[in-house]
């Protein structure tokens, strides 16, 4: 705990942001947007955790961000099939 | 050998500055790639010129050498690609 | 041998999946027939093992906590493998007849079921809480693709809106537990128990953001929006593994972290209250809409949401009855709940349609399919001599000994609007014809016993329960400590 | 940590990037900004001693997710017609709910500036024990030895997900062709015969390097799928109806190997994925490049959205 770490406000910003923009914005793929930065927002108070340690960063996090990065993606690229797959539907939907 | 080296970074800085001024201020499409695609790869070649005589050592010279070849295909050919696409869309849109 | 159970348990399941990805379901569906040997063996014998010796554990890679990852049975943990175990079992029998039509979509649904099963078991066995979120994302995404076995363009809507809102609720847990972590630098659940006493406002705050992950992810109201949809427009026996164990492993997480490091930030009065406020908004809610669904299967799925608010009155009760009650209940309404919708969706097939308004008269043909709904029904409605009433009871007597008389009040409401939901079925099914209308009854395909054994069983299951209360209290056994 | 310039520039543009990319409302923008955020952020990792999360961001969270949004984005229509809807919520509800987002953001600030770090924890002793693992890079150890249930785990939702894009049944690459300027110029092929080679060599690279530098299966998994994508573009590859037993074997050898590398050994170690000592190295190397492979496999699959690949000309 040293005095004010910005990438700690960051990440509490971005989290506010994720949430905000997943709760207004109406569009799918914006809303996977969000949702990511919300994650993203997580990702980085957990390095700015990992710093805390006195003898050089701890890799537990790391590790953590890491397997939540490849989450995060397959999840999010999942949604967008679904997303095309709507659009797809729709299109068809309107002929 | 270092104070050439910094030097060189400043230049390529310069570079990469005007590059954005040039993409932010021209008027249309073509200017503005032309503005960022030469501008950007003269300033990275000068980034990793001066990086290059920092370190003082070959291999990372050839490393940065490297980086810098890869980085100008990439925009060689992207620059191509967004004006071609441009070109064949027409200008109607902006 | 005893210490392998809880790996096998997770990776033989799993195994099957994948076996099925690489072959196929084979002639006969030969390889998903020894999928599902390959997930129960395991999941019983672990059951019984730790019905015989108590806890088994596992130090995975031979690293113990806090640096490695554990694997831990308890009481509660082989509860829900044997409540997976039973459903499981029961649901993929009915799933050879229900996709034997259907060689795609069967293809899929033996890949991702099995895959689905071996995350439940990782879920219930997890002692850590990072872990807990891994295994929380793989059952999702198993889940998720399953919805889509249905085809429709609404089976995608209903997908694309759970899978972001699942997504972000995993995401607060996990900021949750980048807190945990933060204030004790471990993530083993036990540890975390020990170490979190007295954290403050920090502990506080993480713990409401992986609660709300949670409940988002349990389609607690007001987080319920994308269930009734994919639950109600699923294949039944998606519905049926969705409603009665996929939504249950969230809820499950809670009440493991509430035995466990939780434990101090939501026993205070406010949380407590708060939960339980949202439990009682969900089952008026879910239990109302229920009673408005025109579609069986909407009713089917509504009826989960409002039966989910039942397993958060536990937090002001906080008491040995309540525990049991609440985990009772969990398992004699995943029971049930399969029934209903194995039940809707053999009535679904036989009529072509699940209009409850065009039902009428179809209760004689249908005798065996609507009697299954009913005996379901009554477990639902917490009607003795059911496993629903067990649960019931000793909810009731936790919220009185409690002193929280007006939980009581609302446990019994529930029961009465269950009640209404489901005698409209039953009384749209069985209203005698009109004389005049004769013709308009549809012929009705007929089921094989495929689709009809599972669907029995699990219904005589759910009113069993009503007299398996000693046995499997027994297994589940004491409080967590924290409760003395 | 002092505040620099830098730190402040960098943690200001994130913040900025990440507000542009959720409120234009013309979708590609928000697209390309996004794609702008996880570059950033990549510069982020490194900057904060993660080169590890550095490379995983800017291969997989920026690279791979970027094509896969700019094709999505192709997919949905026609290049004008990405403006998004403004929000349905009334006025109130979206001041609410920007209110209670400040609040959030206030109190996990003040949280993470007070939570004191996990010093004498599970980091510590990961730290400590770093000799006894069979690789010395430490975050390579947490993945592949102290926690690999995790890492394993993590595989089968890469699989989850390619299963479940088929399943949606739209596939990327057929809505990207068609008639496009970008393919119809010699430059490309051309790029394609150059990049793609040294892209396969980088991305075995960095497996390779996992186990004694930042690197490791992911990164390196996410690089060939990116070789994967560029010939895919380049029509080098194409998509087939049908997935052959090859290809699906492949999909699922990382979680072969790993799961019975870890049961096969469980009777004689005692527990799941511990491994004796004189093998420990080799089977970690083993597991690690068949990780590799099936995550670019899975991940250039996830991008096609078609079950199958099939060589064109």
């Amino acid at each position: 705990m040293a005095g004010l770490d910005v990438y700690a406000l960051a990440a509490a910003v971005l989290m506010g942001l994720g949430f905000h923009g997943l709760v207004t914005q109406p569009h799918p793929l914006k809303r996977l947007l969000a949702v990511n930065v919300f994650g993203n927002g997580v990702f980085l108070a957990l390095i700015v955790l990992a710093r805390r340690l006195p003898d050089g960063p701890d890799p537990i996090p790391h590790a953590m961000v890491l397997t939540g990065i490849v989450i995060a993606v397959s999840a999010t690229a999942f949604g967008l099939a679904l997303v095309r797959r709507q659009a797809q539907d729709r299109e068809r939907g309107d002929d | 050998m270092s104070l050439l080296g910094a030097l060189i970074i400043v230049c390529g800085l310069f570079f990469y500055l005007a590059g954005t001024v040039g993409m932010l201020r021209f008027p249309d499409v073509y200017s503005r790639l032309h503005a960022v695609t030469k501008a950007d790869n003269v300033g990275l070649g000068l980034l990793c010129l001066g990086c290059g005589l920092l370190f003082q050592s070959w291999s990372k010279a050839a490393l940065l050498l490297v980086i810098w070849l890869l980085a100008v295909t990439a925009a060689t050919v992207g620059c191509h690609l967004i004006a071609r696409n441009r070109l064949q869309q027409g200008d109607d849109a902006e | 041998m005893t210490e392998m159970l809880p790996v096998l348990a997770v990776f033989l399941p799993m195994l099957g999946g994948v076996l099925v990805f690489l072959l196929g379901c084979g002639p006969r569906n030969a390889w998903s027939v020894l999928t599902v040997m390959l997930s129960l063996t395991p999941s019983l014998l672990l059951v019984q093992q730790v019905a015989a010796v108590g806890t088994v554990e596992h130090h995975l890679g031979g690293w113990a906590p806090p640096l490695g990852i554990r694997l831990m049975a308890d009481g509660l943990s082989a509860l829900m493998i044997l409540l997976t175990a039973v459903v499981g079992g029961l649901v993929s029998m009915h799933a050879l007849g229900h996709f034997a039509e259907r060689a795609n979509a069967a293809r899929n649904f033996w890949v991702l079921w099995p895959l689905l099963w071996g995350s439940l078991n990782a879920l219930f066995l997890s002692a850590d809480l990072f872990n807990a979120y891994v295994t929380l994302e793989l059952v999702t995404l198993a889940a998720i693709p399953l919805v889509l076995l249905a085809g429709s363009a609404q089976a995608v809507n209903a997908a694309l809106r759970y899978l972001i809102l699942a997504l972000f609720g995993s995401m607060l847990y996990l900021a949750g537990v980048a807190l945990v972590y933060g204030l004790i630098g471990t993530l083993d659940m036990q540890l975390a128990a020990e170490r979190l006493s007295g954290a403050g406002w920090v502990l506080d705050l993480a713990a409401a953001l992986m609660v709300t992950g949670l409940l988002v992810k349990a389609a607690i109201v007001p987080f319920h929006l994308w269930l009734p949809d994919a639950h109600g427009g699923a294949p039944a026996p998606v519905s049926a593994l969705l409603s009665a164990l996929v939504v249950k492993a969230a809820v499950y997480l809670l009440l493991r972290l509430w035995s466990g490091p939780l434990f101090e930030p939501l026993s205070q009065p406010a949380a407590a209250w708060l939960l339980a406020g949202l439990g009682v908004a969900a089952i008026l809610y879910g239990s109302v809409q229920a009673l408005r669904q025109r579609r069986l299967k909407l009713v089917v799925a509504y009826s989960t949401v409002a039966q989910l608010g039942y397993m958060l009155l536990l937090f002001p009760m906080a008491g040995l009855l309540a525990w049991q009650g609440v985990i009772y209940h969990g398992v004699a309404h995943g029971v049930a709940k399969a029934a209903l919708f194995l039940a809707a969706g053999n009535i679904l097939y036989q009529l072509g349609h699940d209009r409850i308004v065009d039902m009428r008269g179809s209760g004689s043909v249908l005798a065996i399919s609507f009697g299954c709904f009913a005996l379901a029904g009554v477990s639902i409605m917490g009607l003795p001599p059911s496993g629903g009433f067990l649960a019931k009871w000793l909810l009731l007597q936790g919220s009185l000994q409690a002193g929280a008389w007006w939980l009581a009040l609302v446990i019994l409401a529930g029961g009465l609007l269950a009640a209404g939901y489901v005698f409209r079925v039953l009384r749209a099914a069985f209203q005698v014809p009109d004389p005049d209308a004769e013709e308009k009854l549809p012929e009705v395909r007929h089921i094989g016993a495929m689709m009809r054994w599972p669907m029995l069983l699990l219904a005589l299951t759910a009113i069993g329960l009503g007299f398996a209360g000693e046995p499997l209290l027994t297994l589940l056994g004491d409080v967590p400590g924290r409760l003395g | 940590m002092t505040l620099s310039l830098f730190d402040g520039l960098t943690a200001l543009l994130l913040v900025i990037l990440a507000w542009r990319c959720l409120v234009v409302p013309d979708l590609f923008r928000g697209i390309v900004l996004f794609v702008v955020f996880g570059l950033l952020l990549a510069l982020t990792w490194a900057r904060l001693d993660a080169p590890d999360l550095a490379l995983a961001e800017a291969a997989i969270g920026a690279g791979i997710l970027g094509v896969l949004l700019l094709g999505t984005w192709r997919a949905l229509g026609s290049p004008r017609s990405g403006e998004t809807p403004a929000s349905s919520l009334s006025r109130w509800l979206q001041i609410a709910s920007g209110l209670g987002s400040a609040l959030l953001a206030g109190l996990v600030a003040w949280a993470l500036h007070l939570v004191p770090g996990s010093e004498g924890g599970a980091g510590t002793l990961a730290v400590e024990e770093l000799p006894l693992p069979a690789t010395g890079q430490p975050v390579t150890a947490v993945l592949l030895d102290f926690r690999s249930y995790d890492t394993l785990l993590e595989t089968a939702v890469l699989l989850m997900a390619v299963v479940g894009s088929w399943l949606a049944r739209s596939s990327l690459l057929d809505a990207i062709a068609g008639n496009d300027a970008t393919t119809d110029t010699p430059v490309v092929p051309a790029l394609v015969r150059l990049f793609a080679p040294v892209l396969l060599v980088v991305g075995a690279y960095l497996v390779w390097a996992g186990a004694h530098s930042p690197g490791g299966a992911f990164q390196g998994g996410a690089v060939l799928a990116a070789a994967g994508v560029l010939m895919a573009l380049g029509r080098v590859l194409g998509t087939a109806p049908n997935v052959g037993w090859l290809l699906r074997l492949l999909m699922v050898l990382g979680l072969l190997v790993f799961i019975s590398a870890g049961l096969l050994l469980m009777p004689t170690e005692g527990s799941f994925m511990a491994y004796p000592e004189r093998w420990a190295g080799l089977i970690m190397h083993l597991v690690e490049y068949a990780l590799a492979l099936s995550i670019a496999l899975s991940l250039l699959l996830l991008f096609t959205g078609a079950p199958g690949l099939r060589r064109l000309g």
